[in-house]
């Protein structure tokens, strides 16, 4: 889950990290007003889960309290890769010296969380890690004793060769470590981290992301879910449980198993079509997720075709064959839907989904044919 | 032979008294798995009843089943909040493999538990993962027992019903398996792609190899390195998602595309680069191992 | 740093361990007061740094409000061990079922915090240690890991089979643990931990020792410091960082180094003598910490001869000598002092030395030999 | 020869700024230690003065130190607070050897520490420690040189001054020592005797060892039986406590009795039960060792 840049500040801050000071606003009157609370320049900064708000003209620097709120006029309801600015970040304006990168993740490969660090700030780090390696410095850590203090030392000292700007950054690359774990984090991000002309080292962007996984013990993160920044048809997926991510395609697909469902969407491809979604039902042979599946897939204007592809191995076929003819009967369908179900009483299975009317298929490859063919008519 | 797990394997299940717990563990006693023990905390004493009269003593702790009974592999089904735990225990317990079917475990609650496994050297398969099975001999988790045939093929898999798919296939040509493994479809998993092939290299019974992967990552690619460099039987390789968009998480925790690395297209071309015959579709999984078996 | 029982009890509530409630009183109104307060039976205990208290009638049940005030009145101003009773605990009486025991501290060996317990409670667990080992669960907690959900249940698991105690004892485990590490503790234990015929688990026993090194970082365990409840010599000792501890004898010694000063003891019985203290002043040749040595030996009534061991290694011998001149100008000894002084510089310092009219050695045989001669005249 | 310490010492300096660090680092360059470098966060890029015109180079951390100078052992004179970072802040930099002389490092940073050291496979010796010394050939700490001499004698203790009564007497009649090392009063150090009893057992210059043990732990019993299984070269002992009182802490953190074990008693007798000879008096252990060297 991603959260928004004000509410890693609010992490940050909590954890002891110096964020200028800023608050979000809704309504350009909300933004003009903080303006002149805080005093001075200020930025204005779209709160989208997107990258490239700065391309997108989302993030301006206002001069004064009604140039804030012109630019909140501007930036909210604008569309960022199409997801649409709500709230607005208006923060104090800061002098900028020097501009570094401060990022933790968990690396796969070293199973832990590791820290990559740069005195490039304001950059991709992927691109800097491709393009210019050594202006990176990576530390993985060991999460039987978690991050040392000479092990942030050795970070921070990669950024600043000044003594008191690497006390500063040796600090806060530990609370930045205390943030991304209290958070139940996945990614944490500081870019940049500025020193201003005089001498102090803070934190004028943030970004994290939480491991889904962590909410249940952590309901005061869980809370940050902004469920305005995503599809309606991936918040409903969620609340019934379904992995879903929208596509632009016509073939819905409806399977069970992710790599199923991924494998199925490439075969789509395969045969010249587009698939409308990933979507993975799981195990279950419930109606209800059945159900919840299919009106996901339909509040999809462009879905012209539903295709079920169904593995039954503990599950048996005739269960879910049941499952799916229950489910079509509750809610209309306006496109054709063509089924495949193979594994344990296939044959059972078969015969309920023809006798319900449904196009009944044992091969994947048979079935995506189909289905390519009838969105294209 | 088979790898990893056999007719030797005595399996302790860990959640025994839950709900799915307690129906895969009637669907191993079936397959033929030595089910020696249960452990539910506060009901060690009671008795599982499995098919046909069958029973499994329940214990308290891993501790007392592995005394107990001479377990030498656990499986465990317990929810996520306490997988982790479930996984250190087992590991301290002294058994040799432990297979978590688990889905939703926190990644640093798994960093932590990867690394005790690593100080005590004890192999975890999983978490997320489907489990594994050694047709006639062993089946540790939830993959369905009848879709399997004793032969000569090795499968390795981030994905379950992907690789009942191919498997499947595998079968209804006769072509049957050695040992069929689901590593998991999470970031941090215990068995990686390397681990298996190794051991499918080493096993004499095993001919030829089946490699399921799919976004997000790069243990493909470091697979096919090693494949590359040590292995001398052949490898056909498949990877769903070649359609994923990037950034967004693909159900599997594991499988989402950050940044360059880990698309579908760059793991085929390290397939390719480095000898492995790629599966365009999941049907040409069964071609491609024929010919390689000539 | 030893603390009492009710600063332990109130280390174990904070980390959520079930202890019946108490509170200290120092008069035999207050202890009637809170028992009347709590009502039913209360037990009234000896808060002092000594075990044996209740051998030594330091503990009372009390039937009524009335018995607590006469028992506390009894035990306020008994001394234990040489230990003035200052504070009572006054706290409900329990019904009993079963009692256990829970300890954890530092082994030395393990290098690590190691657990203790057993089913049998209320007992010397390092007597159970010797007679009877089976009856005893350890269990050495990895520093890398802490102490891990299994590990607790399965020490929780040794103490009862009823799985609903098992579960209360494996979460007070986790949080003695909690406690422990929190406080900074070399030492934790809860002798006994009871059962109640309703079946909670609960601990009306605590004891602990904090770390002194720890000490720095933790100022509100700091504070638990009970001076009134040591010497004040030893009170002394401390605010001028000098290791001393009383012992009977008549020989005060003043040495620089621990094991010297062991040394330096044990030397003083071969020869017939009986050492008045240990007394370690450390490297240091600074006259303000001799004149404080010199005022806390001389506190002593018994002692009847102050006798210096000094190695100069790098500190320098005559350094050391000026500083003992310098020091017992200061104040006033009516006990004969005799010198030894050896190492660097050390013909330098003896001149020093017999100039200002003290015996002055080379030989540590000669000085005690001289020194316990003295001491019997 | 000599053990831990010998002429290819290369020796870095943690908090070589400090008082005690800056003092002793110019005592150690003068006996002729190799110190390389020093450390202390802040202030790399300046220079440590030593004596007669002597510098060595100072570095923010141990990383870079190392790195630089190719230094192989590391002595810490940071402050308590800091002193178990900074030892495994050395562990992590690669040299063989930390020696870690502050007194008052809380003992639960120490049990985190001492681990960290194992898991690296670096030796510590310390906390709370002087430190050792090669006679002729390197001094790590603040054991005083003027004291000790070349020789065929190995020494080890727990205690400081007590040392220096012992190394002064052999050292009177002409015993030196091939390595003085002083492990430390606390109770968990990272060196303990059986370490040091082994080294110079494999030492070839050594031909007899002291051993000078204290009251508290049981580290000088498990150090005799393993004399008594191990060791061809003969060892006189001493202990220092016998009128210490149970249950009080003399002076070294480790210097306490708790309940039966670790009395002066007992580790006498464990000396004698296993062949080492007892020195009753500091005085007596010359003799001891002039007849054990016949």
């Amino acid at each position: 889950m991603d959260i928004h840049e004000y509410q890693a500040k609010e992490r940050f801050r909590a954890a002891g990290i110096p964020v200028p000071p800023g608050e979000i606003a809704r309504t350009p009157d909300e933004a003009q007003a903080l303006a002149e609370k805080f005093g001075g320049m200020t930025v204005v900064k779209a709160q989208v889960h997107s990258g490239g708000r700065g391309k997108a003209g989302g993030v301006k620097l206002a001069k004064t309290p009604a140039d804030a709120r012109a630019y909140a006029a501007d930036i909210l309801g604008m569309e960022i890769n199409g997801l649409t600015v709500e709230k607005v970040l208006v923060t104090t304006a800061e002098d900028i010296d020097t501009e570094a990168y401060v990022g933790v993740l968990v690396d796969r490969k070293k199973q832990a969380a590791t820290f990559m660090v740069s005195p490039e700030g304001g950059i991709d780090i992927e691109e800097v890690a491709h393009s210019n390696p050594e202006a990176i410095r990576k530390l993985t850590v060991d999460p039987r004793y978690g991050l040392l203090p000479h092990q942030a030392y050795w970070l921070a000292n990669f950024l600043y060769e000044d003594p008191g700007l690497a006390k500063q950054a040796s600090k806060i690359v530990g609370q930045l470590y205390r943030a991304f774990v209290d958070s139940g984090a996945s990614m944490a991000e500081i870019n940049p981290l500025i020193t201003t002309p005089d001498g102090k080292v803070k934190a004028i962007d943030a970004k994290m992301s939480i491991d889904d996984n962590e909410l249940f013990r952590r309901p005061e993160v869980a809370e940050m879910r902004d469920s305005s920044s995503e599809p309606p048809a991936e918040t409903k997926a969620r609340e019934a449980s379904l992995s879903y991510v929208k596509l632009d395609g016509a073939v819905g697909c409806c399977v069970n198993g992710a790599g199923l469902a991924m494998a199925t969407m490439d075969l789509v491809k395969y045969y010249g079509g587009e698939p409308a979604n990933f979507l993975d039902i799981g195990g279950s042979s419930n109606p209800e997720k059945v159900v919840s599946a299919l009106e996901i897939i339909t509040s999809d204007p462009k879905v012209k075709v539903i295709l079920f592809n169904i593995f039954g191995g503990i599950t048996r076929c005739d269960d879910v064959a049941n499952g799916i003819v229950e489910a079509t009967k509750r809610i209309d369908i306006e496109v054709p839907i063509v089924i495949r179900l193979t594994g344990t009483n296939e044959e059972k299975a078969l015969e309920i989904l023809k006798d319900a009317g449904f196009s009944a298929y044992t091969s994947m490859d048979a079935v995506v044919e189909k289905a390519v063919e009838l969105a294209k008519a | 032979m088979a790898i990893f797990i056999d007719r030797d394997t005595k399996l302790v299940v860990q959640g025994i008294t839950g709900r799915d717990g307690s129906f895969h563990t009637r669907q191993m006693m079936e397959y033929g798995t030595q089910v020696v023990a249960g452990v539910t905390p506060g009901k060690g004493g009671q008795t599982f009843d499995g098919p046909d009269g069958t029973t499994a003593p329940i214990f308290n702790t891993m501790d007392q089943a592995v005394a107990e009974t001479g377990a030498n592999t656990s499986v465990i089904y317990v929810p996520p909040p306490f997988a982790a735990g479930a996984i250190m225990e087992a590991v301290d317990s002294g058994v040799d493999l432990v297979v978590c079917i688990t889905e939703g475990v926190p990644v640093l609650d798994m960093a932590r538990a990867h690394a005790f496994a690593r100080d005590h050297g004890v192999r975890v398969l999983g978490p997320n993962c489907p489990g594994l099975i050694s047709p006639g001999k062993s089946k540790v988790g939830i993959l369905p027992a009848q879709i399997v045939k004793e032969g000569p093929i090795g499968v390795v898999s981030r994905s379950g019903t992907l690789t009942y798919e191919a498997v499947f296939q595998l079968s209804n040509v006769g072509l049957g398996q050695t040992t069929c493994v689901g590593i998991g479809g999470d970031p941090l998993i215990g068995t990686n792609f390397i681990d298996c092939l190794e051991a499918f290299e080493n096993d004499p019974d095993t001919t030829a190899v089946v490699m399921i992967g799919e976004i997000g990552g790069t243990d493909e690619q470091e697979a096919a390195a090693w494949v590359k460099a040590n292995m001398s039987k052949p490898v056909v390789g498949f990877i769903a998602g070649q359609t994923a968009p990037p950034g967004r998480r693909m159900g599997h925790a594991g499988a989402i595309i950050s940044g360059s690395a880990g698309t579908a297209e760059e793991k085929m071309k390290s397939f390719e680069d480095n000898g492995i015959s790629v599966a365009e579709r999941p049907a040409d999984i069964v071609g491609l191992i024929q010919d390689a078996l000539g």
